[in-house]
């Protein structure tokens, strides 16, 4: 699909185009600033403003989204293409528990009573290692943590079964432990559902751990596209290759020492 | 990773500062304090009235000392209030004992103090009438027409609140925004003076002052709802607009929940200040209803204490500060406490 | 040498009478050496950046003693070109009223140094930009410029130490390498010492030689950084397997 | 400073400047360029329409209606002006002492603000009027003793956000004091939170008093005051209805621009620097402008969220 947004007539983010097969994961990297988020808020039609505009077209099982009405588009968003967020913390409403916006969101999809979907939420939860779903969907945002405000989200994955999750640098607001954790639970997302997903981040190192096709963005535009495998090992654009490069560098004395472990009790 | 620095900006204000300890075991719940419910709540309420009582005597001193302190010959005065053009030592001295003034200030405080606590707020000095009647009769009209206002305002502001928002940069949006500017610049007795002059003397439709029938409502309540809707009608449209692009609305839309229902969200987010604010506009009429209660010669408090005030008929001046610094607490405590009920977030402390 | 001794620093909550205390620092008890630099690892809310406004003497531990020297560092005049300091967000470290020349010139006020324009932008040259910068207010520069304005600004008093809260954590991570190349060579060649508090272990590593672990206002463990594939506590080890390289 | 540059580039905030301050000049030259004393009667020429000797007709006693509004500048508006900058003063700084220090001495100057508080404006504008007699003079006083707290509060809440900035640590870290770190950066940062209050105010002070002096409460006749003028010229609305015009105009031209100039001050003021917390006090703001009273309880909760540890 080939995305393009503009604000009167200036591109925010110019010809990207990517394409995603079923049960795929697609990483786009780059840095802040270069249109990553831009490009999945476009994909679902979310920028409200009436300044900014699309061009091309978003091709979903043989249909374009940019075509379809907003009645058309609210049946997408969640049921078919499910966007998770980067801060939990604003993401869910404030004066609401837990278990009512996330039973009204299943709802809005599936056709259960309230009990039915709290339920259903409530043994997603379990899967993501939440423990004490009942409790927890009795409290409001703010009394939980980012790492849980973020499995909620992985929850309502589960429960809603959409065809593409779009995660928005998921794990960049958390604290070194809890995003490790949160990071293995998109890993599993990923190896038990068939979904697709598009994942945002600008760490290089999380998109090479989960994603199995990266696409390089910087300032609006896409700058190379590859298998996980080619574009770190063998970066093609100059400005990959100095993303990855300064990546190393930062992490080589990190590495070297904990290497030195390693071959240490190897011997 | 610039969200980072958000979350520890938020951190500071201490909205999420209750961490605790690590995280490491993040399988397991980590709840940060849990609020106040059920008897916290209690304990809250009865923490905020039990301030109620130094501040209500701090209150009541300021305005007892304020009144009487500032008078060189409180006898004089009262004898002149009451009409006598000349006097003799001989009357200010009978009228020194027959008001307790002989006495030091202090026992003159706790006496009053003592009395006003069983409502008794003296005699007014022209009439004769206990003041605390007088207040409470005039009281029933101010609240009459407090609470035709309030109902009034909170209707308009909403309907053009939420209206205003969903048309936002609409002609709609900008009209009334236009109207509401200039009227909130003309003075409330000039539109109530133009408004009489118009409806009642030049059409005949309304009458032209006091009470009696529901006709006798319509002029003074629109008037006095014009300063308040203005005010209302700007802060439910401001917080509704900021509310529209919190993040929680972009994740409702992204799940496909359907715009009404987001809407919901909006509002219940939004008219939690509202709300309270509300609360704190009933005091704010009682006060704030003085001129228009003069213009239309409604018999209110505002009405009475203006009259007192031409006569210098102190202890009637003296209940009105009294009566009216006391509702402000009332209410300022109860908007408090009506606000930590509706906003989870305020709770915490 | 900055001698930490057990340091306590309560904060009260808000109210006349509340009696409620948020214990934030536990008695912490740290040497920091004037030869090697030192990095204090930590999550958010661990009270690192608290211990880090403790060593600028910002705020007042509760008990305990902080000495620079040995003498106390609560007087202006002990810390006063010593100890200086590069923050977090670049969008609020420089005031944005005022121009780049008077921002690496404040410092300089207190001290009732002179300070020409000159000077300024020999220092500008230093961290990697140039004169004409001077006359520019802060919204007109990028996060990695900002950031290094405020590192010239700290480091126009020379001083022994400069202390490093998060100071590459809100940048692009090609911009961290630059900014951290930037420290290193600085360090040769200013003289300096940085105490860096971060998050991030691989900064951590990238910077400094010895490692001290910091989690709910207690020091968990110190290591140098040889060794650090030997932390041996469960929350050190715990935040060492959660790291994710390239 | 970029502030001000907006506002320079602004027609809205230009514009309003200009007939603020040309209304000021008008006021101060007002002996000097009036046609006519401001009391003077002709009881032959009362009720006279405009015309090059009465520009703006007569009043009921044929005195001249131009010169009455310039004379009435000076209370009506120029001292409003200084007693609400008197005010803004008082508020300014212990708002920001308090804000900054925090401590036991924000405690106390909060609580002290708390108790003035619970005194709404229009009771003790009644009450000193009631006490010290009519006029315009127990109306200031009222208003700069009560209003000060009101003020102290929003300020304060204003500066708070500016306390844990990063450029104050480092102040604060190479040896500047209190004072010097308030003069050189919370002061100038929260000078348009100020600059706003300021000219939202004046409008609504004016608003307020004109409506006492509407009452007869204060600046007593003749001496020309616009409420007051007002409030002559209604006692003659049914036979002469246009008498209500020229002040009530002058009113609304007034309080329309300073209201207006406020506006285009919150609109240059970066909309990043207004955080959540000033965000509420704004509906303080307006609620002082409309009413004179204030939602405290809000501030109190401002005061909360904003915790000063």
């Amino acid at each position: 699909m080939g995305v393009s947004v503009k604000t009167d007539g200036h591109y925010l983010i110019n010809n990207v185009s990517f394409k995603l097969d079923k049960g795929e994961c697609l990483g786009i990297v780059g840095e802040s600033g270069s249109g990553k988020s831009t490009v999945i808020k476009g994909i679902l039609r979310l920028h409200n403003s009436k300044a900014i505009g699309y061009d091309g077209e978003v091709l979903y099982k043989g249909e374009n989204l940019f075509s379809k009405t907003p009645k058309e588009m609210n049946e997408v968003r969640g049921k078919e293409m499910f966007m998770v967020f980067q801060d939990g913390m604003s993401a869910f409403d404030p004066s609401a528990r837990m278990g009512s916006v996330c039973a009204e969101i299943v709802r809005t999809h599936l056709p259960v009573t309230k009990s039915e979907a709290r339920e259903m939420i409530c043994e997603s939860m379990t899967r993501v290692s939440l423990k004490d779903p009942e409790k927890i969907l009795d409290l409001y945002p703010f009394q939980l943590s980012g790492g849980m405000l973020q499995r909620m989200m992985i929850s309502l994955v589960l429960v809603l079964n959409p065809s593409v999750v779009m995660a928005d640098e998921p794990t960049s607001a958390l604290d070194a432990i809890t995003q490790r954790k949160v990071l293995d639970d998109f890993i599993k997302l990923k190896n038990e559902h068939d979904s697709a997903m598009i994942f945002i981040s600008h760490d290089l190192g999380i998109v090479k751990k989960l994603c199995d096709r990266v696409m390089v963005m910087k300032s609006g535009e896409v700058v190379e596209t590859g298998t996980a495998m080619e574009v770190f090992e063998d970066p093609k654009h100059e400005y990959t290759k100095y993303l990855i490069d300064t990546r190393v560098r930062l992490s080589k004395n990190f590495k070297v020492l904990m290497e030195g472990l390693c071959r240490e009790k190897a011997s | 990773m610039v969200l980072r620095s958000r979350i520890t900006t938020i951190d500071k204000s201490g909205f999420i500062n209750n961490k605790k300890g690590c995280e490491y075991n993040d399988s397991q719940p980590v709840y940060y304090e849990i609020l106040m419910q059920g008897d916290d709540m209690k304990a809250y309420i009865a923490k905020r009235l039990l301030f109620l009582i130094p501040m209500l005597l701090i209150v009541s001193f300021l305005a007892f000392s304020l009144v009487n302190l500032t008078s060189k010959d409180p006898a004089a005065d009262i004898l002149r209030s009451q009409g006598y053009p000349e006097f003799t030592q001989e009357m200010i001295e009978q009228v020194k004992v027959e008001y307790g003034l002989d006495k030091p200030f202090l026992v003159r405080y706790f006496t009053w103090l003592g009395d006003a606590i069983r409502f008794d707020l003296g005699k007014s000095y022209v009439k004769g009438q206990s003041v605390s009647a007088m207040i409470f009769t005039a009281l029933g009209y101010t609240m009459q027409l407090v609470g035709t206002t309030l109902i009034t305002v909170m209707l308009f502001a909403l309907f053009f609140g939420i209206l205003c928002t969903i048309f936002e940069g609409k002609a709609l949006d900008i009209t009334v925004r236009i109207v509401l500017y200039i009227v909130a610049a003309m003075p409330a007795f000039w539109i109530a003076t133009h408004a009489i002059w118009f409806f009642s003397n030049t059409l005949h439709w309304l009458p032209t002052s006091g009470v009696g029938s529901p006709a006798h409502f319509v002029m003074p309540t629109l008037v006095l709802s014009i300063g308040y809707f203005t005010f209302y009608f700007r802060m439910i449209r401001n917080s509704m607009l900021e509310n529209v692009n919190e993040n929680y609305v972009l994740f409702l839309r992204s799940s496909g929940v359907k715009e009404r229902s987001i809407m919901k969200h909006v509002l219940r987010n939004s008219l939690q200040t509202a709300v309270a604010a509300f609360c704190m506009a009933i005091p704010g009429m009682m006060a704030g209803s003085v001129i228009i209660e003069n213009v239309f010669a409604w018999p209110g408090i505002g009405r009475v204490c203006v009259s007192a005030i031409f006569s210098r008929d102190m202890p009637v001046i003296l209940g009105y500060i009294l009566f009216i610094a006391v509702m402000y607490c009332f209410f300022n405590i109860f908007s408090d406490i009506l606000n930590a009920a509706l906003n989870p977030r305020l709770r915490r402390n | 040498m900055i001698e930490i001794c057990n340091v306590t620093k309560y904060y009260k909550e808000p109210g006349l009478f509340s009696g409620k205390k948020k214990k934030v620092l536990d008695d912490v008890n740290l040497n920091l050496d004037d030869t090697e630099n030192t990095v204090i690892i930590g999550e958010s809310g661990s009270g690192k950046s608290t211990l880090g406004r403790l060593i600028l003497g910002i705020e007042k531990p509760n008990s305990g003693t902080i000495t620079l020297d040995g003498q106390s560092l609560l007087k202006p005049s002990v810390r006063q070109g010593k100890i200086s300091a590069v923050f977090q967000d670049y969008t609020s470290s420089i005031n944005p009223n005022i121009s780049v020349y008077k921002a690496i010139k404040e410092p300089m006020i207190m001290m009732h140094r002179s300070f020409s324009e000159e000077e300024a932008e020999e220092l500008l040259v230093k961290v990697g930009l140039d004169g004409s910068y001077l006359g520019r207010f802060p919204h007109e520069l990028s996060g990695g410029q900002a950031q290094r304005v405020a590192i010239a600004r700290a480091l126009s008093t020379n001083p022994h130490y400069v202390l490093l809260d998060e100071a590459v954590s809100s940048l692009d991570v090609s911009i961290q390498v630059q900014i951290l190349d930037l420290f290193l060579k600085l360090s040769e060649e200013c003289n300096v010492n940085y105490l860096l508090i971060t998050h991030d272990i691989q900064i951590a590593c990238y910077l400094c030689s010895r490692l001290v672990i910091f989690n709910s206002g207690k020091v968990v463990e110190e290591i140098d950084r040889a060794n650090v594939s030997c932390l041996k506590n469960e929350y050190s080890r715990n935040l060492l397997d959660s790291i994710i390289t390239i | 400073m970029v502030m001000f540059k907006k506002l320079l580039y602004n027609p809205q905030s230009v514009i309003t400047a200009i007939i603020i301050l040309t209304i000021i000049v008008l006021g101060i030259l007002a002996p000097v360029i009036a046609p006519h004393d401001p009391t003077e009667t002709n009881v032959a020429m009362k009720y006279a329409s405009p015309s090059w000797e009465y520009p703006l007709g007569t009043d009921y006693l044929g005195r001249c209606t131009l010169s009455r509004l310039l004379h009435g500048i000076f209370p009506s508006v120029i001292l409003v002006m200084l007693t609400v900058f008197c005010v803004i003063g008082i508020g300014t700084f212990i708002g920001i002492i308090s804000a900054y220090y925090g401590g036991w001495l924000n405690e106390i100057l909060m609580r002290i603000c708390d108790i003035l508080l619970s005194f709404p404006t229009e009771v003790m504008i009644l009450a000193f009027v009631g006490i010290m007699g009519l006029g315009l003079t127990p109306m200031l006083i009222a208003i700069i003793l009560l209003k000060w707290p009101w003020y102290a509060v929003v300020i304060r809440n204003a500066a708070l956000k500016y306390k844990e900035k990063n450029y104050i640590y480092f102040s604060k870290a190479s040896g500047m004091k209190g004072p010097a770190v308030i003069l050189r950066h919370v002061l100038p940062m929260t000078l348009p939170d100020i600059i706003l209050l300021a000219s939202s105010n004046v409008s609504s002070t004016i608003l307020l008093l004109s409506g006492f002096s509407f009452l007869g409460l204060g600046i007593q006749p003749p001496n020309p005051e616009w409420g007051n003028m007002l409030s002559e010229a209604r006692n003659v609305i049914l036979s002469h209805p246009t008498q209500m015009l020229p002040p009530g105009i002058a009113i609304m031209a007034v309080c329309l621009s300073f209201s207006l100039f406020g506006d285009a001050v919150r609109d240059a003021m970066d909309a990043k620097h207004i955080s959540k917390g000033i965000f509420k006090s704004k509906g303080g703001y307006a609620l002082g402008c409309v009413t004179g009273s204030v939602g405290f309880g809000r501030f109190g909760k401002n005061r909360r969220s904003l915790s000063d540890k």
